[in-house]
């Protein structure tokens, strides 16, 4: 068997069909979309195209779009856009602790510039309450940060519950909709957001761009200053070719998403009945508020980066909420905030489908994973055979 | 990332297993940080003839536990004692940058069991 | 005559060798550079390969290079990241007034949030004086950011005169070359900068990545937050396909620069040559010490945004500091800071060869540019023909 | 960014020029701002019977300036007095956002011709 790749909320494959939309904006239509002649202007209409098609996927106004460089800058944008914009009404944040850390790392840099955070916690599936969100809500809170669904585990949150409660207490609300965006419904009226932030990478577009919906009227102080682009709220000369292969990404994905969900949910609870019949195999995350893509295990007594690289050695790509794979010294912080223990989340595999996947595989990785797991726990000097 | 010899130790380990009658245990790590590794010894004679590791970690752990066999054994517990964590991630034609801290512990874990070694032979000698 | 391209410090086509190679990374080799398996490591090879190239070709090392969005990014993580690194050893910083926005705007909003801003005078052609920097600069100054070259009228600042003396002062010195990567030569240990941003598409790269030199020990705040990408100094999934095409682009520019620059000043003279036979013509910038490519006049009596469309209409891009064109209400802040007056700073015309520009259509445009000045003029209620 | 329409004024703007024997002239926009436009009228029995322009300024700035010169032309004063800015603009089908406060001057300029046509006929009565 071939190579199988299984990291689809790492990132993504370009889609033929969008690389084939992008490639004239490399050398022909080349345009600065800031400039007045013909090469200018047709780079401004791809941009006019681009926003339009994104706004209206996400129920939106063209004029309510902001491009941006990914998922990160995205958040950045969202986060301190409204806190600088909004500090002398107040300082108060509130995000959960299962955030990505573009949005973790952003809110607590603010806390050193004088910004007060509240930092939810979670139950063992990984949900935000909103009865915890309205108790958290303040005269003083200014924005709250709550991901759309969460990239280790998969789960999806209530965002529509908490949009209602954080609006009636007249705060904005921010979600960071990276690995939703293409994959569920997005509609920013129906979940009742003011801000949302995706990345093109993520849906089967380029790397390097990504969009910040920012509901009109909202303010938000620019995190890259310089020229008038983006209506002065992100400088720098547009990524047009990027832009554009966003745009068409999304628009694909949104067309193909409920067939492809349908058939993605099939292969996933495969490889969930397959992986759970492990003994001391916990399954991570809500088991109905899940991402069709996504699954998420511990395997007891061993430590996710040798599970992966025995993985790859059989051509299966995948991650792990391990220590040794996101460079700082603690598990996944996800799952420590599920209430798992250090030892258990560092035994930690996340699998995440894509188009490309099919029941062949599913079927490999399921012969692969029991045999790799026997392997290391019989090194491991916690397991007891 | 990992050094073609690194990625030899990591998919076959050395010695992995444990020594019922071991006269030294060492055990380094813990859970919180996602490496343990135990290493058991047999001398003789100030010989370390047997050596035997199991190990809960990342690649680089394993195969510092496994290369870390391979040079002690033969050697006196004087000499073994020596071994530090450079000269390990050295004969494993280095190891990331990120790794060397918590995941070479290999010189530690043996440097442990003979401190095990020395105790049980003196405990011995004493009763 | 087809269409004649002459806005080349606005944006660049990008070459075909660099689609060329960038396209692998778009749907083959479209790993997550941070991933432990095959496709992550051979991401993580191709930005290493880029780092070293990029890092070479400015005399740095690789892991003095951060890849960003572009040169604005680049300006802004420089400045601001500087700035809130160092804001307990100083807060005062200095630059200059024809600074890109993507410079000024960001030390203004500094400002406002407690730094101190000395922005210096140029003379009449555009040159920041070392004496006057010298005199700037204070015991609490932490960074000094001046620009290589400028992108309206070309002049090439004294960089590392400015240099030695910012670094004998012991402040921070940062430049930004978007204007000069490729086309001057740029060794960082030569020029005596600290910190140096670039942008991929004004050398013939794609929009939407740019590169950031940071000498060895210089602190640097993130100005994005998140994940662990370019040693913690710059969040976000790495833009693989664009980083390679920007180290391909810079090291293309750099292999042709002296062939390529002799050829383009030859253009440029010929040019100024005969646009300056026009009457109540005024030549901007240094006629010495200037880009290769850039000729800058400004038409008295005329509006540059109808001059652009009339060019437009003969095929001809070309730029204007014209107010009309910048979203602001002020001409060109470059051309004011040079002592134009507003009236005939209004008048200006940017155009700036490249590659592709012909000696035939450099005798096209100064065939047409006379007939709609003088059309222009004689509608004109301020020019007494 | 213009309309066909603005282009169209733009490339062939109608009647530019002076009226050697006007009896209005406007001038309004300074240079500073980058856009001047000057309006001479040559009213016959308080109609407009002649009228002709010069501007500097940008596309939107000639193209307002040639079209309310059509606009006016053959209307009495006070009838072309009624011309507001925002009708200059539909004519044209429509103006970039931008363009709207700075170069939609051309309403003001006719006003300020027919202003200056009044207080002149004033003067010459009186004298
Ligand atoms: C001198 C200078 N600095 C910075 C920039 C900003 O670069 P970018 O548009 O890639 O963000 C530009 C061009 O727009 C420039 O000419
Ligand atoms: C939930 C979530 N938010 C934000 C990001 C950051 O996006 P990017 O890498 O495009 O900056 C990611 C992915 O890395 C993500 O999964």
């Amino acid at each position: 068997m071939s190579a199988i790749y299984m990291d689809h909320a790492a990132t993504t494959p370009v889609r033929p069909e969008v690389v084939e939309a992008m490639l004239p904006y490399f050398s022909f239509e080349f345009g600065n979309a800031s400039s007045v002649y013909g090469w200018g202007r047709r780079a401004h209409q791809a941009l006019d195209g681009a926003r339009d098609t994104v706004s209206k996927l996400l129920g939106a106004q063209a004029n309510e779009i902001i491009f941006t460089s990914g998922g990160s800058e995205g958040a950045n944008l969202a986060i301190k856009g409204v806190a600088w914009a909004y500090q002398t009404k107040g300082k108060h944040i509130i995000t959960s602790a299962i955030e990505h850390h573009a949005v973790l790392d952003t809110v607590l840099w603010l806390k050193k510039h004088g910004f007060e955070v509240t930092i939810l916690p979670v139950d063992e599936e990984g949900l935000v309450s909103p009865v915890e969100i309205e108790k958290a809500l303040r005269p003083d809170t200014i924005l709250v940060s709550i991901m759309h669904a969460n990239n280790e585990v998969g789960t999806i949150q209530p965002i529509k519950e908490i949009g209602t409660i954080v609006r009636k207490h007249g705060a904005h609300f921010h979600t960071d909709a990276v690995q939703t965006a293409g994959v569920l419904d997005i509609n920013v009226e129906d979940l009742g957001v003011d801000l949302l932030s995706l990345s093109g990478h993520k849906l089967y577009g380029p790397k390097g761009v990504g969009a910040l919906y920012v509901r009109k009227g909202v303010r938000l102080d620019p995190l890259i200053h310089g020229g008038a682009q983006e209506r002065r709220r992100r400088a720098g000369t547009e990524n047009v070719a990027g832009i554009v292969g966003l745009a068409k990404a999304f628009e694909l994905a949104r067309v193909e998403r409920l067939q492809e969900n349908e058939r993605l949910i099939k292969l996933r609870d495969r490889l969930i009945e397959g992986v759970r019949k492990i003994p001391f195999t916990k399954v991570n995350g809500s088991l109905v508020q899940r991402l069709p893509n996504n699954v998420n295990v511990c395997f007891q007594y061993i430590e996710g980066e040798s599970m992966l690289l025995n993985l790859d050695l059989k051509g299966i790509a995948a991650s792990s909420g391990s220590a040794c794979t996101s460079g700082s010294l603690d598990p996944s912080h996800v799952l420590l905030a599920m209430g798992l223990t250090h030892e258990i989340a560092h035994g930690s595999l996340r699998l995440t489908l894509g188009r490309e996947n099919t029941e062949a595989e599913i079927d490999f990785v399921l012969q692969e994973i029991p045999v790799i797991v026997e392997r290391l726990r019989e090194m491991s000097p916690l397991y007891q055979g | 990332m990992y050094s073609d010899k690194v990625m030899d130790h990591f998919t076959n380990p050395r010695n992995v297993g444990e020594i019922a009658d071991a006269n030294g245990v060492g055990e380094v790590g813990n859970a919180r940080c996602g490496d343990i590794m135990k290493l058991w010894i047999k001398v003789e004679e100030d010989v370390i003839t047997d050596i035997k590791f199991k190990t809960f970690g990342c690649g680089a752990a394993i195969a510092t536990s496994s290369i870390i066999t391979e040079m002690a054994i033969g050697k006196t517990i004087a000499e073994a004692e020596q071994i530090t964590n450079q000269q390990v991630a050295e004969e494993l034609h280095g190891l990331p940058s990120v790794k060397m801290h918590c995941s070479n512990l290999a010189a530690e874990a043996l440097a442990a069991a003979i401190e095990d070694y020395r105790k049980n032979a003196t405990t011995n000698s004493a009763s």
